[in-house]
């Protein structure tokens, strides 16, 4: 069901703003408490808007829920192909970048950890809104 | 909702806030605190909270993924079939 | 007067006004009115949380601020939509 | 039957007016870069740093962004003139005057409903007003900044055939007629919004 | 010394929002107490904030952005629980009603 036009225009207007903070969030994760998951829940946040807002089906022709899946199936096994690659070189999610820049592999941790919550909960509300949702 | 069990609910909540506002917030001194005090700067993560959630605890954090991993598995195999 | 001690002073005056608007989400004679209660509260609860940025010197707290802010939207927009269903989830 | 035939006419013409302006579309380089010209200012400002390398960052961070995004905040701009013009007309110009505006219209406001707790001199009521506007973003920021005006409230938005009436709650109805009403709830905001929004 | 004035100013309006909505008869009253004092409240605490606080000129715009955030917000959001609660079936206590003209 759509809600009224001031509602659909101002969310729209909102998501670009939420999804570059939680680019944000992710990249420079390291530097706060929290990281990654913060980050994935303000992603998901912004697309729910949408959802809330614009109904369930015309959000669904934008963001497919195949690719969904696959970015959360494609996030969540980079986060164990990073953990193995520390083993080459002394343990599991041994931090083997940590004289590049500051942080080393908390950063890809921390942007893996982000896409896979976001779309994570994206995925359990398509599921679910399909049942609840009329249109 | 009656008038009692609001105010049951009132005097429940302000007892909740005197007891998390009693506790006892200062550093404690013994078991692994010490230790990762005394030795984060050598992870390079400019955060004690992210250095031991992101890199000590690695594998926590791996846990917790595969955790919401299972759980929209479990929403999918559920909920996800065609609906009646 | 010391900065921090206004501060804190004026984080104390926003936890009373919340403490009355309690009044309003436990007694509110209707739904809506429990959910403007709530709403208030969390937006008290967003400017507390920048005051404390300030007077801790710890700005990573605007960013939880945000986030809080954003949930806070969320939550808002859900609710209202339950009210435009008649109160009815189905 | 004359009469009827002329007011005919003028809503036909106001429809095709309004879906020629729907049809066209700014070329997509430009709205992209529009909306990393938003978008770029915003990670600068949000991330805190002004070090090359945090500026590399952010500006592939929201190139690809915005590459995705791009018709998000770029729907209803006015498709004639060059991209660089409007940008900094809306940035420099247009943005700020409504910022601080708005701002003097929030204080006024609050103001006013301290004084209306204090003294509970209120007599609420909902009227039907109209607007000139006709694209979406338009009436969104102008109905949120009724919203934010003293003593109204938007209840709802209605489109009918290329007309758009706006049904508002008013904390101190002082008239009944919808042009009286309307002057009064709008203001200069309109005035301000038609040169931006179409 | 302007940011003392706002902050003060900030906390009275606050506090007055809150009265409102203790105060005022029905829930599209209320909303205007909660929408205004809210917003402008806040917004002038975040301000002299801004003023108040010895950081880098990028954190002091940092307080500018969630009063924006803070501004574009709280309007939607009370709309939309004021139109939920016209169709949830709240009858407002008004001396005249268009939309129930219009919308029988």
């Amino acid at each position: 069901m759509k809600m009224s036009l001031v509602v659909r225009t101002t969310t729209k207007l909102m998501s670009p703003f939420l999804v570059a903070y939680a680019a944000y969030l992710m990249i420079y994760g390291q530097m706060s408490p929290g990281g990654g998951f913060q980050a994935g829940v303000i992603l998901a946040v912004s697309v729910v808007l949408l959802i809330v807002s614009h109904g369930y089906r015309s959000v669904k022709k934008r963001f497919k829920m195949r690719e969904v899946g696959a970015i959360e199936g494609v996030s969540a096994l980079g986060l164990v192909l990073l953990g193995l690659a520390g083993m080459l070189f002394g343990g599991f999610f041994y931090n083997f970048l940590k004289g590049w820049w500051s942080g080393g592999t908390v950063v890809l941790f921390n942007i893996g950890v982000g896409l896979k919550v976001g779309a994570a909960f994206v995925l359990v509300f398509y599921v679910m809104l399909r049942w609840v949702e009329s249109d | 909702m009656g008038l009692r069990e609001r105010i049951a609910a009132v005097i429940i909540a302000l007892a909740l806030a005197l007891l998390l506002l009693q506790l006892d917030y200062s550093r404690s001194g013994f078991g692994s605190y010490s230790y990762y005090v005394s030795n984060w700067r050598d992870v390079g993560v400019p955060n004690l909270v992210t250095a031991i959630v992101a890199d000590w605890r690695a594998y926590d954090s791996l846990g917790e993924a595969t955790l919401l991993f299972t759980a929209v598995t479990g929403v999918y195999l559920l909920l996800g079939g065609k609906k009646k | 007067m010391n900065e921090g001690t206004l501060l804190t002073g004026a984080v104390m005056v926003l936890t009373l006004t919340s403490l009355l608007l309690t009044y309003r989400v436990l007694f509110g004679p209707t739904t809506p009115d429990r959910i403007v209660g709530v709403n208030t509260i969390t937006t008290k609860a967003v400017v507390m949380l920048a005051i404390f940025a300030v007077v801790r010197g710890e700005y990573y707290l605007l960013d939880l601020a945000i986030v809080l802010l954003m949930v806070n939207s969320v939550g808002g927009l859900i609710f209202a939509k339950y009210l435009e269903r008649g109160g009815a989830i189905d | 039957m004359h009469f009827y035939l002329k007011e005919h006419l003028e809503e036909m013409r106001r429809r095709v007016l309004y879906e020629q302006y729907r049809a066209q579309k700014i070329p997509v380089w430009e709205r992209i870069a529009l909306t990393w010209g938003v978008l770029f200012p915003f990670w600068l400002i949000v991330s805190g740093s002004t070090a090359p390398g945090n500026l590399v960052i952010g500006a592939i961070t929201t190139l690809i962004i915005s590459s995705f995004m791009r018709d998000m905040l770029t729907k209803d701009i006015r498709p004639k003139g060059s991209v660089l013009q409007k940008g900094l007309y809306f940035l420099l110009i247009y943005a700020p005057q409504l910022a601080i505006i708005m701002m003097f219209r929030i204080l006024e406001s609050s103001v006013k409903v301290a004084r209306n707790v204090i003294f509970m001199d209120i007599n609420p009521g909902i009227v039907k007003i109209e607007t000139d506007l006709n694209s979406d973003t338009g009436i969104a920021v102008l109905a949120n900044s009724i919203t934010l005006t003293p003593g109204t409230l938007t209840l709802d938005v209605k489109r009918k055939l290329g007309e758009t009436y706006l049904y508002v709650h008013w904390i101190d109805v002082e008239t009944l007629n919808r042009e009286d009403a309307g002057e009064k709830i709008k203001g200069d905001i309109e005035e301000w919004l038609k040169k931006i929004f179409w | 010394m302007i940011e003392y004035l706002l902050l003060a100013f900030g906390e009275a309006i606050m506090v007055l929002g809150a009265l409102g909505i203790l105060r005022f008869p029905d829930v599209y009253t209320r909303l205007h107490a909660a929408t205004k004092c809210d917003t402008g409240g806040a917004m002038s605490i975040l301000i002299a904030l801004a003023l108040m606080t010895s950081a880098p000129v990028l954190i002091k715009l940092k307080f500018l952005v969630l009063a924006f955030l803070i501004a574009l917000i709280n309007p939607m959001v009370s709309h939309a629980i004021a139109r939920g609660a016209y169709k949830y079936g709240i009858k407002p206590k008004v001396v005249v009603d268009m939309y129930a003209w219009d919308n029988p």
